[in-house]
């Protein structure tokens, strides 16, 4: 049990700059890394960046506990006429995943680029990876619509790159990242028409005089366009259900790394940014408000479960079945926020670190993997837990988050979302869910029974377990799962004291 | 038509958007697609600054109001006008659209410099920057799936 | 007053010269038709600095100067890479410059 | 008062746009790569032109040498390299993208015709925000152009995420074509040859004059229109010009590609640096008022900058300039980098094909 | 005095306009490349030489005028010199001037080096 109230982690002078240090230190970490004279030395400095930028999310968490919305004001201007950092509990905890998740995919870095990536690019692409670190730390941070815009494309211009740089191992990530760059900026596209036209209703670009000045308006077709602009932007960039055409491809051929990197946190962040939109900005009532939630989000929500649940049980690579339930579990993250209760928020605000972590396993488990073997479909994997049984165990801890075993966080998270749809009396969510989670046990169970259960083929290349620098941060992953599974109060109340925090301002 | 002439440049504005979007969704040639994509964002950029502009104002670079320029402007348009919506006595247009346009301008160029090279990489991957023989040609790699080099 | 028709009538020499960039046909009448546009852009926007009282505007009519004329050199290499490269495949005249 | 005055500026916007959407639909119909880049050059030029009407000079200055300059060189790098024409599509294929864009339209001019009117000064968007700047910059910042206080001060934290996109771009291109054996090849075919002496003797002339113009516009941004990520265009173009003219290998020689890497990255280091400077003298993030100490301000004669009660404009004022200077670099070396990238390319795709 | 001088001015950019009109009626018209690069080329220069003048004319004397001659300078530094480019890579492009009696307006040959054969 950690009361973050009481975590004191850096001294006040830093802690009052945490905020913007965040996103500072990934961001110079990148400057470094980029001029580093070899891959090892960018990858020292990306791990240090990491790691402190993961720290000043840990300093900000605990102070967002203590004073439950952090504003920083940059260039000493008061917004709206500056830019103001605004953090509630909700950012923090998704800071405090992206610098965990980014961390532990920094250390993990050092041995599987050396697999994947050409050897000359991995000073560059340290570098792309600490920018999207920072870019999305900005993203969730920032209290200015248009700065949001800026994180966005911050956190995505690079990764395209780094996700074509996949191409070495695989030429399909070149389409792929090409698709995922169309896509990408379409939906940042909109999601600037979207805040042009609120601009123009309200004259202000911060979040919380936007707020504010959209509860005195009338509900005008112009705020309604900015609501479906950025609903249908953010909702390309978070993969929402007949939008998420780009992430299979993306998720499935790019490096391990950026895999399990943008798997568990770049779609988050834009799902935290759509719900920041859909229940801080938007007041109540003006544009679509619940409505909109309950018959185009939640039915959509349903249909991504469902529909890509069972692409994922058709699938036959193993990287793809993952990227396809990242879609479906999106997919149980927005019906938890449908529920427009500060419980199903909350409940969704856990699934997103819940989903964060075991992707992050099971991608970085198959980074592991991939380091011996370039297997790619699920045959392949025949057998392997005899050779690499530390990985593939942690592979198998992700895969039983994913279907929801007790004593995984996925479980809690599962449950708390049934909890919030009963009390709200949604009964047909609870079907769907479970529906949802017999499909992944369905295609979780090849994957493990292939792994575990069946020989390996023989003449096929013999997996090695994975090295030390991998296994480590694989089972700091794994034993987070467990370890919120069993005490989940860390990130349970981050999400509440946010998801109460947004509530109570409007009731 | 009087509210034709007050939104003509947000009608156009949309009309230039659909055309960026129809590109996008069309063709199939990445480069052709990056046109529209490249066109889809400069007209938002267009949408920005219609609504920035202020009807018989000037540029946002400060001007005293005594000078010759400024006498002159301030000449063409009712004192009334002036008083009510110019500071010092000029009437400036809304700069803040211009700031995030300078910046969205920007996203723009970086976001076509990554997404040629990726499509000149493509090229050079696959002999084609056709999305369907592209495709035709990632089927048969997923089928032999062959392992890496 | 006749600054007005100024602008009036670089706007129709404008007009015209997109009707021959967009007709073409061949790349090299695009690429005159960009590049008078551009000569012609200057002068506009040179002559909208008198027209809206801001001269100092001249600037950016500059600018463009230069930049088009960069960017008529950059068509030119263009076509010069083109037509380097035709000798060494020019069978029965057909360029397989893509090949 | 909100309807839009009939002027000569409306009827030049007018016209302009008529321009434009002719320009769109022609873009939208032609199959030739290159003419839909021609076209889409023209179409920054009067949509530059529409930006001065606009009375957006800064926007105006950055679509000219963005749009007009650097996308299309880029563009005919990355066709240079691939297939000139596209794929006629059956008319059937274009259904559905023509419903979607009819869709995404319609909704759009749904929402359009409850904006306010074209113009109006009393709009919430010309009368917050926008019209706060207007106001305060004189005594907050003291710069005369109140877009580049909003840009480089008040929302200074949005230009240096623009720099950073600037400077992901720089690392996403380079990651995809500045590497591989065929991209340290020798251009010996790279010059224009004996037949364009007229071309080398303007080019000499107009680098020098070109790097000095891009100073005037960096050093005169806060006076007039222009500022660090134009004055970084610019100041590329020369380079480009450079290479264009005298081959890039000599480009290459003069500006290598591990140099110009490093100007991008010390552009960004730069800006976040004066940002931490600020934090460091006990001020905000970028927070230029506190980017002098007390004892540098104390050192500063008094009256130099007219007007003792505002001291902070010192800070103010070389923020500015030390942040332009730092998007200067950045922007000036990624062009560059982005060209070497393509244009590198080029080069072996020629030489390639005349191996096979 | 300024009166006389702003009239005048004006006149010279009135003939400026109608002069670029002419050539890009020149442009429309004409048969072939060459002889639309010969009429661009001629009114950019020509017509950018008087407008600018005109332009001089009108202004106050100083900062301005000298900006003014620096646009006139790169027009005239650039325009020729990007028509002489064009002309040459036309020609070793393989077009070839039309020389005799022709009556198709604007029918080219088809580009040559617009195919992509793959």
């Amino acid at each position: 049990m950690i009361e973050l109230a009481a975590l004191y982690v850096a001294p006040p002078t830093l802690t009052a700059h945490a905020p913007v240090l965040a996103i500072a230190v990934p961001l110079l970490g990148a400057c470094a890394a980029a001029l580093a004279p070899s891959g090892r030395a960018s990858w020292v400095i990306s791990v240090i960046a990491s790691m402190v930028g993961a720290w000043m999310a840990l300093a900000v968490a605990g102070e967002v506990m203590r004073e439950n919305v952090i504003i920083y004001q940059l260039g000493g201007f008061a917004p709206p006429a500056g830019i103001a950092l605004r953090i509630d509990a909700m950012g923090a905890l998704l800071a405090l995943l992206i610098g965990a998740v980014g961390t532990l995919g920094a250390i993990f870095s050092g041995h599987s680029l050396v697999a994947e990536v050409r050897p000359e690019k991995h000073t560059l692409f340290q570098a792309g990876f600490l920018l999207a670190q920072a870019g999305l730390v900005g993203l969730v941070y920032t209290g200015d619509a248009f700065n949001a815009f800026v994180f966005l494309e911050v956190s995505s211009i690079g990764t395209y790159a780094l996700v074509a740089a996949g191409e070495r191992r695989d030429r399909r990530a070149l389409p792929a990242a090409f698709n995922y760059l169309i896509m990408g900026t379409l939906g940042a596209t909109f999601y600037v028409i979207g805040v042009g036209f609120l601009y123009a209703a309200t004259g202000t670009l911060n979040m919380a005089d936007m707020a504010a000045r959209l509860g005195t308006l009338d509900q005008s077709a112009a705020v309604q366009a900015g609501f479906a602009f950025i609903v249908a932007g953010l909702g390309l960039k978070a993969a929402m259900f007949p939008l998420h055409g780009w992430l299979p491809g993306a998720y499935a051929h790019g490096p391990s790394l950026i895999s399990l990197f943008l798997a568990a946190t770049a779609t988050k962040a834009a799902i935290y940014l759509m719900a920041r939109f859909l229940f801080e900005v938007f007041p109540d009532g003006a544009a679509f408000g619940e409505a909109f939630l309950d018959w185009v989000l939640a039915p959509l929500a349903a249909a991504a479960v469902i529909i890509c649940s069972a692409q994922a049980v058709f699938s036959s690579e193993l990287r793809r079945m993952i990227a396809f339930s990242s879609v479906a579990q999106v997919g149980f993250i927005f019906l938890g926020f449908s529920i427009a209760s500060a419980d199903g928020l909350s409940a969704a605000l856990f699934y997103i670190v819940a989903h964060g972590l075991m992707k992050a396993t099971m991608f970085m488990a198959l980074g592991g993997f991939a380091i011996s073997v370039g297997a790619r479909r699920l045959n392949d994997f025949a057998g392997i837990a005899r050779e690499a049984p530390w990985t593939a165990l942690a592979f198998a801890i992700g895969a039983a988050s994913l279907v929801g075993t007790p004593l995984t966080m996925g479980f809690l998270a599962k449950w708390q979302i049934i909890e919030a749809a009963i009390a709200s009396g949604r009964v047909w969510m609870v079907v769907v869910m479970a529906a949802g989670s017999v499909l992944a046990v369905i295609y979780v169970g090849r994957m493990v029974e292939v792994m575990f259960f069946r020989e390996a083929v023989p003449g096929a290349p013999r997996a090695k377990e994975s090295p030390i620098g991998v296994l480590v941060p694989l089972l700091v992953l794994a034993g987070l799962s467990v370890w919120f599974g069993i005490d989940a109060s860390l990130p349970q109340q981050l999400a509440q004291s946010g998801a109460a925090g947004l509530f109570t301002v409007r009731p | 038509m009087n509210w034709l002439a007050a939104h003509f440049n947000y009608v156009v504005v949309v009309i230039l958007m659909m055309a960026g979007l129809f590109i996008v969704f069309s063709t199939g040639n990445l480069i052709k697609r990056m046109i529209g994509l490249a066109l889809f964002q400069t007209s938002t950029g267009l949408f920005y600054i219609s609504l920035g502009k202020v009807s018989g104002a000037t540029s946002a670079i400060t001007l005293d109001a005594t000078s010759v320029d400024g006498k002159a402007l301030a000449a063409q348009l009712d004192p009334a006008y002036v008083e009510r919506f110019g500071v010092d006595g000029v009437v400036y247009s809304n700069p803040l659209p211009h700031v995030l346009i300078l910046t969205a301008i920007v996203v723009g160029v970086a976001t076509l410099a990554v997404g040629l090279a990726i499509a000149v990489r493509v090229r050079e991957a696959y002999g084609t920057v056709e999305a369907d023989e592209i495709e035709a040609l990632s089927r048969v790699t997923a089928e032999q799936a062959e392992p890496a080099p | 007053m006749l600054i007005g028709a100024g602008v009036a009538g670089l706007v129709v020499a404008m007009s015209l010269m997109i009707v021959r960039a967009i007709m073409g046909p061949s790349h090299y009448d695009r690429i005159l038709a960009a590049n008078s546009f551009g000569t012609k852009t200057v002068l506009l926007l040179a002559l909208m600095g008198y027209l809206f009282g801001r001269p100092a505007f001249l600037d950016i009519a500059l600018v463009y100067a230069l930049i088009n004329f960069v960017t008529t050199i950059a068509l030119m290499k263009f076509f010069r890479y083109r037509s380097l490269a035709r000798p060494l495949t020019a069978a029965a005249g057909e360029n397989r410059a893509d090949g | 008062m909100t309807a839009p005055i009939l002027d000569a500026n409306f009827a030049l916007n007018v016209a302009l746009l008529l321009m434009l959407v002719v320009l769109a639909f022609a873009v939208v119909r032609t199959r030739s790569l290159l003419a839909a880049i021609l076209l889409l050059t023209v179409f920054s030029l009067v949509s530059a032109t529409w930006l001065m009407v606009m009375d957006a000079a800064d926007v105006a200055f950055t679509e000219a040498v963005v749009g007009a300059g650097i996308s299309t060189i880029v563009a005919l790098g990355a066709i240079l390299l691939t297939r000139g024409e596209v794929v006629r599509v059956n008319w059937k294929r274009q259904v559905v993208p023509g419903l979607l864009a009819v869709i995404v339209g319609g909704m759009l001019i749904y929402a359009v015709s409850a904006l306010p009117d074209f113009g109006d000064p009393a709009s919430p968007a010309n009368s917050h925000v926008g019209r706060s700047y207007l106001e305060t910059t004189k005594h907050d910042i003291g710069a005369p152009n109140v877009v580049t206080a909003v840009l480089g001060s008040y929302r200074g934290f949005d230009t240096l995420g623009e720099t950073v996109v600037i400077f992901a771009a720089c690392i996403g291109v380079a990651l995809m074509l500045g590497f591989g054996p065929r991209a340290t090849l020798a251009p010996a075919v790279d010059t224009l040859g004996d037949h364009h002496v007229v071309l080398r003797v303007v080019a000499k002339l107009l680098i020098p004059l070109i790097i000095l113009f891009a100073l005037y516009v960096q050093f005169h941004g806060d006076l007039g229109a222009g500022g660090g990520f134009q004055a970084g265009v610019i100041m590329a173009v020369a380079i480009i010009l450079h290479a264009l003219v005298f081959g890039l290998r000599d480009t290459m020689a003069a500006v290598p590609a591990r140099v110009a890497r490093t100007v991008a990255v010390l552009g960004v280091v730069l800006y976040a640096g004066v940002g931490i400077v600020c934090i460091a003298n006990g001020g905000g993030f970028l927070d230029y008022d506190y980017l002098f100490t007390p004892q540098v301000e104390a050192m500063i004669p008094p009256g130099l900058l007219g007007d003792p009660d505002h001291v902070h404009h010192w800070g103010q004022h070389f923020g500015i300039l030390f942040i332009e200077l730092g998007v200067l670099m950045t922007v000036a070396a990624t062009m560059v980098t982005i060209f070497y990238g393509f244009a590198g390319r080029t080069v072996d795709a020629i030489e390639a094909r005349a191996r096979t | 005095m300024v009166d006389a001088l702003n009239w005048i001015g004006g006149g010279f950019i009135v003939a400026g306009a109608l002069l670029s009109i002419l050539g890009a009626a020149g442009v429309l018209r004409f048969p072939d490349v060459y002889t639309r690069i010969h009429a661009a080329s001629l009114t950019d220069t020509g017509g950018a030489t008087l407008m600018l003048f005109g332009m001089g004319l009108l202004g106050p004397f100083g900062l301005i005028t000298l900006k003014l001659f620096l646009v006139w300078g790169f027009v005239m530094l650039t325009s020729p010199a990007a028509s002489n480019a064009l002309a040459n890579a036309a020609y070793s492009s393989g077009h070839r001037p039309r020389i005799g009696n022709f009556q198709i307006v604007g029918d080219d040959e088809p580009e040559p080096s617009s195919k992509g054969a793959p």
